[in-house]
C-alpha cells in the first residue's frame, strides 16, 4: 500500500524526459480481504504460544490453563455424557428465552414503528431499560418467577427483548417511504401495506438486531444460571470460576463462544436465504 | 401418601439433619415428603422461600433473611448449629501474607482487609463482633462467593475471614492459611444457623411441628453420633458414608471422611434457639444500618415451637 | 374521466410551494409539467393522485373512470418503487391482490407481454437494468387499467440511451391505447416528444407560467427545436436561480 | 390511519354518479412521531399504579418497593452523601474501563479494516470474544488483575472492546470506496487518505458502535464490582440485593438507568455536532 | 500532454469487458466516449488514470505535463465525490494539501471564482444542488491544473435543466483554457455539443466501433442531429439489447 504513496508523488512532480512513459498506477487497496486459514492460523499459534509458555514456566500456571488440558477437560465432559447434562438445559433456556424475547420485541417494535402513540409511551420506557444490567434485577426475578426455569427464561427474554425493539423500530422507521406510499397510490390496505412492505422492508433490520439480542441471550446464560441452576454451561462455569479451576472455566467459556459463533453463522445463513433479494 | 414439601439446603455438614432424616425415613415417618433444593449460598434461599419455591430451610440469619421477615415473607421459629466453647466451631483465619507481617491474633488484624461474601452475612456480623471486642477497625471486603473469598485469602489479598471448621481445617492443612482465634471465644452461644419457612407455612402448626419433629430426631442422632460418640467409630462411619454423598458428591467417602468429621458442630437438641444471640444479631444488623430500624425481634422470630436457651 | 384542477395552493410550514394553481387533464392526452427544481411539480402530483391533502383548493374528478378500473389514479415513480423481495410478477400482483379477481394472473401475463416483460417475469428487480425496473413499474400501473397515469420523472433515473428506448415505448403504448396522463419532467425534449399540452411553472412557488399547446400527433414528432427553444427561454434563468439556492 | 383502507376501497369501486367530485385522500399515515410528553406521562402514569397498587395492597410488597420509598431512599442517598462516594468510584471505572476498551477497539477495528493481515487474524478471534460472557471471566480478571480496580477497569474495558472493534471494522469497510478513489486519482498518500477520507467517514459507525460500547460498560459495572468493591453503584446495588432491600435495590437500578440514557444523549450531541455535516 | 492507448484489453473473472482497445487522446481537446450500459466506459476511464491495471495493453502518456501541474491526470466523478464532511472550500484544498504550496488559498479562491461558486465556500455538500456540487468537483479539479480531465458521466445525475446549465459552463471553461478531456457519457446530445471526436463503443466487451471527428467549433453548435442520428443509429439496438439483459 505505500506503493500508492509513492507513486502519488512522482506523479505530482513533473518528469525530467518527455518520450512516451505509461501512466504510473496507483490504486488498488482498501478492499476488506477475508481469509479463513490466517484465523484458523492465528487461533493455532495463539494455544501453542500458551502451552508452550506453560510448560516451559515462562507463563505463570496460575494465569492460564494449559490448552491440552483444556482439551482433555473437554473430553472428558463429552464421554461423561456431563457434557449434554450441562449443554441441554442451556438450549433449553437459550431456545425458550431467546424466542420468547425476540417475538416480544419484534412485536412492540412493530408496534412503536406504526403508532404515535405506542412509540411516545415505550421509547422512553425501553430506552431506560436498556441499560440497566439484568444481574442486578435477579432477585426481583426470583420472586416473580421463582427458582426454576420461569426465572431463567424471563431473564434471557428480557435481555433479548430490549436490542430487539429498538432494532426492529429502527428497521421500520428505516422503510422506504417511497414503497409505502407507492402502496398507498395503489389503494392497498393498511394491513396490506404493513404486512406486504412495512414487514419485509424491516426484516434486514430485524435480522441485525437479531444478531445482537442472541448474543446478549448467551451472554445472560451465565447470569441466567447463577440462580438455583444445578445443570448449565452457565452454572458449570460459576462453579469452576468459584472453585478457580481454569481448565473448567476456560472448558465453559469455549463452548459459549462456539454457541455465540454457531448462532451467529445461523443468522447468517437465514439472512442470506430470506434476504436473497439484496444484491 | 405424605405431604410433599421442599426444603432448601446447602452442600454443607451444618446441613446434616435434614440429609439424616431423609435418608433414615424421620420424614416420612412425620407424614411428610422431603424434596431437597440445593443451594450455593445461604442469601437465594431465604428468597426461594418468599417467592414459595421452597417450604422450610436452615442458614444463617442475614441482612437478607431479616428484610423478607419485615415484609411478612418468612419467619424463623428454631435453631440449629451453635457455637459452644470447647467444641472446635468456626476458625478466624488469616493469610499467610498477613501472617509474615506479624498478625498472630486477631488484635492484630487493626486497619486490615476483612473478607465476606456479601453485607449483611454471617461473614460481616461475625467480623464486626471480632473487631468490637478487640477494639480495632477492619475494612470489609465484599466478595460474593466463599470460594472467592477462599480465593482472595489464600493470595493475600484480603487479610482475614471466619469460616465453618470443615473448611477451615482444609485450609489450614494446605499451609497457606493459619488459624488466628475462634469465633466461640468472641460470640459463646452463637446461633449460627435457624431454621426458617414462609409465614404461611409457619402459621401451619401441624405441618412445622411434623417438620420439627423429625428434624429434631436427626438432630439427637448427630449429637450422639458425631459429638458424643454414642456408637463408637462404627457409628461415625456410617454417619459419614450417609452424609459424604449429599456433602461432597463428587469425592469417595473415604476422601470425605476427614472433612466431615473436621466440620463436626453441636446442633441444639430439639431446635432450641438461642434468642439472645438472635436479639445480638438482628441488633446488630439494625445499628449497621444494614436494614430497617423498625423491625421487631417478633417481626422474625416465632418463639412458640421450640425451647428458648440463653435468652 | 378527467381532472380538473382549481385554486391548488399549499405551504410547507413557512415555505409556499404551490400556489393558485388551476389545471384541467383531458381524458386522452398527455400532459406534461415542467418547471424548475424543486417548483413543486411532484406535490402537485401528490394531490392529484389523493396523497396529499392540498391547504386550499381541490383536484375534481370528472365523470365515471373507466369499466374494469381498479384504480382511476394510478402512479410511476421515478425511482420505480418496486419491491426488492418480489419478482416482476410478484410486483405486479402486488397492485391486484387487495382486489377479488377471478383471472388476476391472465392480467398479469398480459400486461407484461406488453412491456414486453415476459420472460423475466421470474426475476428480482436487483437483476434487471434501470430501462426494465421501469417498465415493470409501467406494467404494474396498466394492470390497475388506470384511468389517469401520474408519472413523476419517470425516466429521469435512467441513462440517456435507456430514456430514448422507453420514451419510443411510451409513445406506442399510447398510439395503442389512448392512456390519460400526467407526466413531471425536466426534460424539455421529453416534454415535446411525449405531451400535448405542456404546462411551464414558474419558480417556488410554483405558479402557471405557461400552458403550452403542441397539436402535432405523437408518432413521428421530431426534437421541435423552436418549442424546446421557447420552453427553455421561459426557464433557463429560473433554472440558474433555482439551481444555486442553498437546501437547508 | 384506518380511513386509509377505507377511502383506498373506496376508489377502486366505479362510483354510482358521474359529477365533478374531489379525488379522495389515501395518504398519510406512517411517519414516524415523537412526544416527550406522552413518555413522561407513562412513566408517571407507571409509577402511580404501583404505588396505589401497593397501598392498596393489590401488589405485593414482595414484588416490588413503593416508588416513594425508592424516592426517600434516594434524597437520604444524596443527603447523606453517601450518592457521591457510591458514584465516584463508579464513573472513574466506567470512564477509565471504556475509554480504554472504545481506544483500543476503534485502533484494532481500523487496523482490521485497513490491513487484509489483521482482518484475517483478528476477525475471528474477536467474533469468539465477543459471545463470551464477561462475568464469566472475573475470576480470571482477579489472578490478572487482583481485586482492585486493575480487574474492574479491564472487565469494563474489555467489554466495551470487542462491540467498538465490530463497529470501526464494519465502519471501515462501508466508506464510500469512490471517495477513496478519488483520493488516489489526486494522489493523496496513503497516510492522507486514512486521516482524511476513511476515519471521517467510519465515524458515523464507530458513534454508533459507542453507542452500544458505553451501554455494555454500564451494565459491566455491576459485574466489575462483585469482587471487592465497597463503594459504587454496582456494589450498592448488590448489597441491597443480597439484604433483599428493593427500596435501596431500585433506587441504584434508577440511577444506572439515568446514568445509561445521560451517555446515550451524550453520544447524540457528539453525533450533532461531529456529523453536523449530515442531512 | 497527449495520452496513448494501446491495445488495451480487460477482464473481471470470465466477464471479458475491454478488448483491444486503442485511442489518442491529443491535447486541448475533448475526445467523447459513448456506448451502451456496461460496455466498459467507466472501466477505460480508470485504467487512463491508472486506477486500474490493465490486463493487457498500455495508456502512455505522450510529451510532459504543462508547467505548475499537480496532478496531471484529474478525475471528474458522475456522483461528484465530495467529503460531505468538509465545505466546498475545504474540499477543494483536499487535492492541494499533499502539495507544499505558498499560495494554496489563492488558489482556492481563484478556481472557485471560475466556477462562480465564491460566495458558497463555506457551504457543505448536503446544502447544494447537484449541479453547484459537480461545479465543487470541477473546481477541485481546476485546482490541480490537469494536463488531462477524465470525465465519467459528468452530468448524468443532474437533471436535465441543470445539465444544460452546466454544459455552457464547460464550453465556456473550455473556449478560455483548451483543457484535454476524456468525457464519457450516454447522451448523444453532450457527446455532439461537447466532443471534438466521439468514440463509439460497441455492446460489452467494449471494442471501438467507430471514432466521428466532429470539426465544427465548439461554442455556437447544435444539436448536430444528423450527427446524433448517425451515432444512435450505431448504437440502438446495442442499446436495447444491453437494456434487456439480466445483471446478477
Ligand atoms: N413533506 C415535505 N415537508 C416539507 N417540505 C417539503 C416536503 N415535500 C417537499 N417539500 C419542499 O417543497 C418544495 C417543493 O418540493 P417538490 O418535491 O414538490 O418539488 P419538485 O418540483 O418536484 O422538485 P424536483 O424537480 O427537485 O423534483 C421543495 O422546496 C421541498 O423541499
Ligand atoms: N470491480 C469489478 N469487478 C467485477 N466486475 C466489474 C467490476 N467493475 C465493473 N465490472 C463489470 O464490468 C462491466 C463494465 O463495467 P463498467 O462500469 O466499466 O461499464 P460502463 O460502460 O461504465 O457502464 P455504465 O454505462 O452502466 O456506467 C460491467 O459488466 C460490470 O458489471
Ligand atoms: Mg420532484
Ligand atoms: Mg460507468
Amino acid at each position: 500500500m505505500t506503493d500508492t504513496l509513492q507513486t502519488g508523488r512522482a506523479v505530482s512532480r513533473p518528469p525530467d524526459h518527455t518520450g512516451p512513459r505509461p501512466v504510473p498506477f496507483r490504486g488498488g487497496g482498501f478492499r476488506p480481504t477475508t481469509n479463513r486459514w490466517a484465523g484458523a492460523l492465528v487461533f493455532v499459534l495463539i494455544v501453542a504460544f500458551v502451552e508452550i509458555g506453560l510448560r516451559a514456566g515462562w507463563i505463570s500456571k496460575l494465569t492460564l490453563p494449559l490448552p491440552s488440558d483444556v482439551f482433555a477437560t473437554f473430553v472428558q465432559l463429552y464421554e461423561s455424557g456431563l457434557l449434554w447434562k450441562h449443554l441441554i438445559p442451556s438450549l433449553t433456556r437459550f431456545v425458550v428465552g431467546a424466542t420468547l424475547g425476540a417475538l416480544a420485541g419484534i412485536g412492540v417494535g412493530t408496534l412503536i414503528g406504526l403508532f404515535g402513540l405506542a412509540r411516545a409511551g415505550l421509547v422512553p420506557l425501553v430506552a431506560a431499560l436498556f441499560p440497566v444490567p439484568k444481574i442486578a434485577l435477579l432477585p426481583l426475578f426470583v420472586i416473580w418467577f421463582g427458582i426454576g426455569e420461569g426465572s431463567k427464561y424471563a431473564l434471557i427474554a428480557l435481555g433479548t427483548f430490549t436490542p430487539m425493539v429498538v432494532a426492529t423500530y429502527g428497521a421500520v422507521d428505516n422503510v422506504d417511504r417511497t414503497l409505502i406510499r407507492m402502496g398507498q397510490s395503489f389503494g392497498l390496505s393498511w394491513g396490506s401495506i404493513v404486512r406486504k412492505i412495512v414487514l419485509p422492508g424491516a426484516m434486514p433490520g430485524i435480522l441485525s438486531g437479531l444478531r445482537i439480542g442472541l448474543a446478549i441471550a448467551i451472554i445472560l446464560l451465565v447470569a441466567a444460571e447463577m440462580l438455583g441452576a444445578q445443570y448449565g454451561i452457565g452454572a458449570y462455569i460459576l462453579e469452576a470460576g468459584s472453585l478457580y479451576d481454569l481448565e473448567r472455566l476456560f472448558a465453559g467459556v469455549v463452548i459459549l463462544s462456539v454457541l455465540g459463533v454457531a448462532t451467529s453463522a445461523v443468522v447468517a445463513w437465514v439472512e442470506r436465504r430470506v434476504l436473497r433479494w439484496r444484491s | 401418601q405424605g405431604r410433599a414439601i421442599k426444603v432448601g439446603a446447602l452442600r454443607f455438614t451444618s446441613h446434616a439433619p435434614t440429609f439424616i432424616a431423609m435418608e433414615r425415613g424421620y420424614f416420612a415417618e412425620a407424614g411428610l415428603e422431603v424434596e431437597p433444593v440445593f443451594f450455593q449460598a445461604a442469601q437465594p434461599m431465604a428468597v426461594a422461600i418468599a417467592a414459595g419455591d421452597v417450604d422450610y430451610a436452615m442458614t444463617s440469619i442475614t441482612g437478607g433473611l431479616i428484610s423478607l421477615a419485615q415484609k411478612g415473607a418468612v419467619k424463623v421459629f428454631g435453631g440449629a448449629l451453635s457455637e459452644e466453647q470447647g467444641i472446635p466451631g468456626q476458625s478466624i483465619l488469616t493469610s499467610g501474607a498477613a501472617m509474615e507481617a506479624g498478625v498472630t491474633s486477631p488484635a492484630g488484624l487493626d486497619g486490615r482487609r476483612w473478607g465476606m461474601t456479601t453485607a449483611g452475612s454471617s461473614f460481616h456480623y461475625m467480623g464486626a463482633k471480632v473487631a468490637e471486642a478487640e477494639g480495632i477497625g477492619l475494612e470489609f471486603v465484599p466478595l460474593q462467593k466463599v470460594p472467592a473469598v477462599i480465593g482472595a485469602l489464600r493470595t493475600g489479598q484480603v487479610d482475614a475471614w471466619a469460616i465453618v471448621p470443615h473448611i477451615a481445617s482444609g485450609l489450614v492443612a494446605s499451609g497457606e492459611v493459619h488459624e488466628i482465634g475462634r469465633i466461640a471465644d468472641y460470640l459463646p452461644g452463637y446461633q449460627v444457623t435457624t431454621m426458617f419457612g414462609s409465614t404461611a407455612n409457619v402459621a401451619d402448626r401441624e405441618l412445622t411441628q411434623a417438620w420439627l419433629d423429625a428434624m429434631a430426631r436427626a438432630i439427637t442422632d448427630y449429637n450422639a453420633t458425631m459429638i458424643d460418640r454414642a456408637s463408637g467409630e462404627a457409628g461415625v462411619q456410617d454417619m459419614v458414608s450417609l452424609l459424604a454423598p449429599y456433602v461432597y458428591p463428587d469425592r469417595t467417602p473415604e476422601e470425605a471422611a476427614g472433612p466431615i468429621v473436621a466440620g463436626t458442630m453441636r446442633i441444639n437438641e430439639g431446635a432450641a434457639l438461642n434468642v439472645a444471640s438472635v436479639r445480638d444479631q438482628l441488633d446488630w444488623f439494625q445499628s449497621e444500618g444494614l436494614v430497617d430500624a423498625s423491625i421487631a425481634f417478633e417481626d422474625l422470630v416465632d418463639t412458640s415451637y421450640v425451647e428458648s436457651v440463653g435468652a | 374521466m378527467d381532472l380538473r384542477v382549481e385554486g391548488l395552493t399549499h405551504r410547507y410550514g413557512e415555505t409556499r410551494v404551490l400556489d393558485d394553481i388551476s389545471l384541467e387533464i383531458p381524458a386522452g392526452r398527455i400532459v406534461c409539467v415542467v418547471g424548475p427544481s424543486g417548483c413543486g411539480k411532484s406535490t402537485l402530483l401528490r394531490m392529484l393522485g389523493g396523497l396529499e391533502r392540498p391547504e386550499r383548493g381541490q383536484v375534481l374528478q370528472v365523470g365515471a373512470p373507466p369499466e374494469g378500473c381498479l384504480n382511476p389514479l394510478t402512479y410511476v415513480f421515478q425511482d420505480f418503487a418496486l419491491l426488492p423481495w418480489r419478482d416482476v410478477a410478484g410486483n405486479v400482483r402486488l397492485a391486484l391482490e387487495d382486489h377479488r379477481l377471478p383471472d388476476r394472473e391472465a392480467i398479469i401475463d398480459d400486461v407484461l407481454a406488453r412491456t414486453r416483460l415476459s420472460e423475466f417475469a421470474r426475476a428480482l428487480p436487483r437483476q434487471l437494468s434501470g430501462g426494465m425496473k421501469q417498465r415493470v413499474a409501467i406494467a404494474r400501473a396498466l394492470a390497475v387499467r388506470p384511468a389517469v397515469m401520474l408519472m413523476d420523472e419517470p425516466l429521469s433515473a435512467l441513462d440517456a440511451q435507456t430514456r430514448e428506448l422507453l420514451m419510443d415505448d411510451l409513445i406506442g403504448l399510447w398510439i395503442r391505447e389512448r392512456f390519460t396522463a400526467v407526466y413531471v419532467t425536466h426534460n424539455l425534449a421529453e416534454a415535446v416528444r411525449l405531451g400535448h399540452r405542456v404546462v411551464v411553472l414558474s419558480r417556488r412557488p410554483g405558479r402557471v407560467r405557461e400552458i403550452v399547446e403542441i397539436d402535432a400527433p405523437l408518432q413521428g414528432r421530431g426534437a421541435m427545436e423552436d418549442v424546446q427553444a421557447h420552453l427553455w427561454g421561459l426557464m433557463r434563468d429560473e433554472a440558474r436561480a433555482a439551481d444555486a439556492e442553498l437546501l437547508t
